[in-house]
């Protein structure tokens, strides 16, 4: 479980271009995780549903980049990437999916609804908006030790009532919470403008939230914003938005063909795939080599084969009495 | 008469309703050009037009909402809640204002509304899409709720709760989309159980997937020697206990299952009632259902967790 | 149940001021009626709780002035006022409060929850935020017809999710609903600024929806501002918001004492008080006298006491069977 | 011991918790500064400051959402929302994430968290001021109901709540906020039903209101030769039928007397399981309720509707 100390600057170049080849590697996890997942659905090994977060890495890998020890976060049932870039276990969150008892639940929540604490993972939360009410809540814990909150969800989520009611909640109490509004231009299989009134953006600015609209497939923009607004948070000034622009490049949930899609837009995303951009931005701002990055997405792939060897290695769980409430 | 699935029930129930009664309309999230997640509404838009088969922002309570307000106005509405889960997201204009607009207007207006949702564990869907709703809308008078177990019954019963003119609350077991069945262009009756399998040793009273559970248990019981009466309830609010009674009459032991938490569940409604009216003519009685925690998502975890066949035999031969 | 043709001009000046004069009688009624509730709620004939209108009565006089046959209206526990603007009997409203047999819902509803659809009210709602989903899904259906919807909710209510989620779902089918907020600066007894961030009015704007802030103490503006939202909302131009400044001169509901006022600001409010400034304005713009209007509050005393006199000798209902559902 | 109000006792326990525990907080709709529309928690702003009593925004999902994330963050948080009748605007995050944290978590943290809310009829407050949300939430596991009697039950069981570590609704009858009684500084346990009069020949079963309902029915009984047992449950989930099978053991007579729509109550709950474990003692079991239908505002319908003490012992002299 490795954390980054929350501020934005760096102590030398050395540091900054430690810290992004870090940050890359945590995606092409994430990227590569998604990948397997997939495949362990397909082979009936992953049950139920999953929501991949395959194109969408940048976001959770940036913001979570500037949490301190203090800081919580609420993610949804696309909540992998969260997971993986707070420092979730590989190997535990895998088991989870896989159903063992090795999972960081025991396999009782599976891939909707993880929860570590240990790695600040508040939880993932299936309810389109609870991540959001969640949130807002650790806020008003948060606010006694200086820590501060961060929900993510999509585009799609802002429709929902938890979102209205919650941003105006955190703004007459001036909450350190930060939202992330993953605008990844659909909710489901439904484009979000179809479904929208106005923008995103408007919603929390006319609160008095400060608010923002970046891209989100580039992981230096990511980071920079979302330790900006982590500091306003945790100064004092109350809740902070961040729309991110992405794109996800896989279906919504396990069989979506993808009909939805505008024709040449997977492809013209796929051109700013989030690992593309952060492989050329270390290239051109520190000069990593393509091998050294090579290199990483190998031990990416052993970590992984080894998580993935492990978790499905693990028994499953034995059904057995329940402990219904704390305490009896 | 052509077999077909329990969704595509559902989808010609729609289609047919909507073709015959212009005041239908259908709306909820992704159902239209989608088609709906468990792809069961596919076509209806096409069909009947994006002004009346439309997809909706991810907004619950201003589809309940509207949906009620809509059937003021004179429409039959029918919506979809995607999973039962997201229930209790609409549960206020179900309770506080569609339950109660018949009494409360002194009859000027009854509504009819439909709420279709998925429900259900067995899918792998962990704790939060995997619920039954039915414990949370049993206790609110001004609601039906049906839960058909087959085909048939899923397109007699839905035609029938368009066509009826108070709010029905109609549950659609997952596990069930991909079963097959006849079906014909019946208009059911809402609250009438139906002895599925006669027996005059013990009564299965059950509902949606139990039935076949309970069927299959009662093929186990009957190899060895225990002829269980199966009652697909149907509707469970009201629930048609009438029908429980008389076959208790006849085997004096009655084991209900319920795909639900063990408290507070309908189950629970149906043994008080029997025992209100029954008494005399018990000598066991006892539910099975599932446990007291949420639904687990590992695979051995929700097996175990739901009553299946196995269980069921072994809870009467147990007792 | 007289019922205005939805016209905002006048045939001649005649027809103007006595459609004025009309609305002054309305509001007088409204608030004499609101006199009386209280004086039978102290007297223990009106039960449970009240809210009154009085120092309101602009609104829903002038908004409901517009509405034509096929329009509908969705009001709150606080609908004495849209009910009596929209004709429904004096009487039969009052004994629905003193829950007698003869009232409008048969004793059933009450103060909170009363339904008259032959007099387009489509219901009280005292849910907070329950009239805009009502109004929503009316709207819904009457797009079919022509007709026109409209909310009545306050202040504290934009901040309940049913607000910005009818909001976006009227705007996104472009339902002909009109949305009327009346601002009386309290939800309960907590000064909306405490509890809300941002301006209200931005909240329908920045949805696409047309949305302006008026004086609603005046009833020509009322009028003049609901004419012109109903007939954008007919001719298929979606969904409108007119925030109605106001402010009640009584207490929110039964036991109040006031204590959170700002001091004088009751006093400044009185000033501004509608039948006063309807009645100046009667005077200044038709020349119609205060004995005219002297003689109109008469008759709306007679109204009333007419009304409260068989109301409270009409008889309680029986108890007896309900049938809980239509059609068995 | 002084005697207090039901209200003065709610509020005196949420007072010394917040003295006791700086992770107590309490927040809702006009509860701080104005003191809550029935006048229960006046003062505690002054008293525990802003930051730990304060008043929120008309968003009821906010408000539980905030509760539930404040408690994972370690907070104690008490909330209020205002009339039960608005509960469904909560259930979502009360049953999806409340409810279901403990489990999913695998332990890793509960919620303890409680609702406090204003229920039940005979205010004249009409269909949608005046329900009992005990039916939408008895099928909820996770989540415990609380329903006190008295003063002193109030207090004991609300200090109670507060320690508990699970999400616990409290549950108000706003009929009883007035009525006086003794209360000290006990923590009560949850859980446990209390036999509040003692008698062999029947038992009534009951909560809340009814409890005072049952006793004056039990005077009325007695003058005319039948002695009844009254059973206060006070928790109505996980309810105590231990107490209640021990006394129909005695009696082999129950009525379970329910402020609550007829169909899908706890009073369901209650008669199921004394079916399934207590069977053998029963002579007769029954449950006494409020119609299948909304809540009349009228005062004669009012009063009809709910089971008061000439009911209870009318039904009881009637079997
Ligand atoms: C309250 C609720 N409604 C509906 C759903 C079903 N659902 C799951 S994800 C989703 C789309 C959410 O879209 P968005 O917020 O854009 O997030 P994305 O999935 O694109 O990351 C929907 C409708 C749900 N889980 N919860
Ligand atoms: C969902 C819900 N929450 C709380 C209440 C209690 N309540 C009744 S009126 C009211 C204040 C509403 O304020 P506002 O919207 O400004 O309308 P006003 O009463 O001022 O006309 C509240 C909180 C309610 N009826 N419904
Ligand atoms: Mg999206
Ligand atoms: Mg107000």
């Amino acid at each position: 479980m490795a954390r980054e100390t929350p501020a934005a600057g760096f102590t030398s170049p050395g540091a900054e271009s430690q810290l992004f080849v870090d940050l890359y590697r945590r995606m092409r996890l994430i990227r590569r995780f998604e990948d397997s997942v997939q495949t362990l659905f397909q082979q009936g090994l992953v049950h139920g549903t999953t929501h991949l977060y395959s194109g969408q890495e940048a976001g959770a890998v940036g913001v979570c980049s500037v949490l301190g020890d203090d800081d919580r976060v609420a993610a949804t049932y696309r909540g992998h990437g969260a997971a993986l870039a707070l420092g979730v276990e590989t190997e535990g969150l895998m088991a989870e999916l896989l159903g063992r008892a090795t999972g960081v639940c025991k396999g009782r929540s599976g891939s909707m609804n993880v929860i570590d604490l240990d790695h600040r993972l508040m939880g993932c939360f299936s309810i389109v908006g609870g991540s959001i009410g969640a949130a807002t809540g650790m806020a008003l814990a948060l606010k006694r030790t200086g820590g501060v909150a961060v929900a993510f969800f999509g585009d799609g989520t802002a429709n929902q009532g938890y979102f209205p009611e919650c941003l105006n909640f955190a703004r007459v109490f001036d909450l350190p919470v930060v939202f992330v509004c993953e605008n990844n231009r659909y909710g489901e299989f439904t484009p979000f403008e179809q479904v929208t009134g106005g923008a995103i953006l408007d919603r929390p600015r006319i609160l008095g939230i400060h608010a923002e609209t970046i891209d989100g497939n580039d992981v230096w923009t990511v980071r920079h914003t979302a330790a900006a607004a982590v500091e306003r948070a945790r100064a004092g000034e109350g809740p902070q938005f961040i729309e991110s622009l992405t794109y996800r490049f896989v279906g919504h949930s396990r069989s979506d063909p993808g009909a939805y899609r505008a024709p040449g837009e997977l492809d013209e995303w796929r051109k700013r795939d989030p690992l593309t951009v952060t492989r050329a931005g270390l290239g051109d701002r520190y000069g990593v080599s393509a091998e050294a990055l090579d290199e990483i997405d190998e031990s990416v792939e052993q970590e992984l084969a080894a998580a993935v060897e492990a978790a499905s290695n693990a028994p499953f769980p034995e059904p057995g009495p329940v402990r219904e409430f704390k305490g009896g | 008469m052509a077999e077909l699935e329990f969704r595509d029930a559902i989808c010609e129930a729609l289609d047919e309703e909507l073709a015959r009664d212009d005041t239908v309309v259908f709306f909820g999230e992704d159902v239209a050009k989608p088609g709906g997640v468990f792809a069961v509404t596919g076509g209806l838009q096409e069909k009947h037009g994006p002004e009346r088969v439309f997809d909706t922002p991810i907004s619950e309570l201003a589809i309940a909402g509207a949906a009620f307000g809509s059937a003021v106005g004179g429409l039959r509405p029918v919506i979809e809640i995607m999973f039962a889960d997201f229930l209790p997201l609409v549960m206020d204009s179900l309770v506080n204002q569609s339950a109660k607009y018949w009494y409360l207007s002194n009859e000027q207006k009854s509504i009819p509304l439909v709420v279709r949702t998925a429900a259900g564990a067995g899918g792998r869907f962990g704790a939060v899409h995997s619920q039954m709703p039915v414990s949370w809308f049993q206790g609110v008078p001004g609601i039906k709720i049906v839960c058909p177990s087959t085909p048939g019954d899923a397109k007699a019963l839905l035609k029938a709760a368009i066509r009826d003119d108070n709010p029905v609350l109609f549950v659609e077991h997952k596990r069930l989309y991909s079963i097959k069945g006849e079906a014909n262009g019946d208009v059911a009756t809402i609250g009438e159980a139906k002895v599925v399998r006669e027996g005059g040793d013990v009564t299965i009273a059950t509902a949606m997937r139990g039935v076949h559970e309970a069927l299959a248990a009662a093929e186990e019981l009957s190899a060895q020697g225990v002829e269980a009466e199966v009652i697909d309830l149907r509707t469970l609010r009201p629930v048609d206990t009438a029908t429980v009674l008389k076959s208790v009459e006849k085997t004096n032991r009655l084991v209900v299952v319920e795909e639900g938490p063990r408290t507070g569940g309908w189950a629970a409604e149906v043994l008080a009632q029997v025992l209100e009216d029954g008494l005399g003519d018990i000598d066991d009685a006892w539910r099975l259902t599932t446990p007291d925690h949420p639904i687990p998502y590992s695979p051995p975890l929700e097996d175990d967790f739901i009553p299946g066949a196995k269980a069921i035999a072994a809870s009467i031969l147990g007792r």
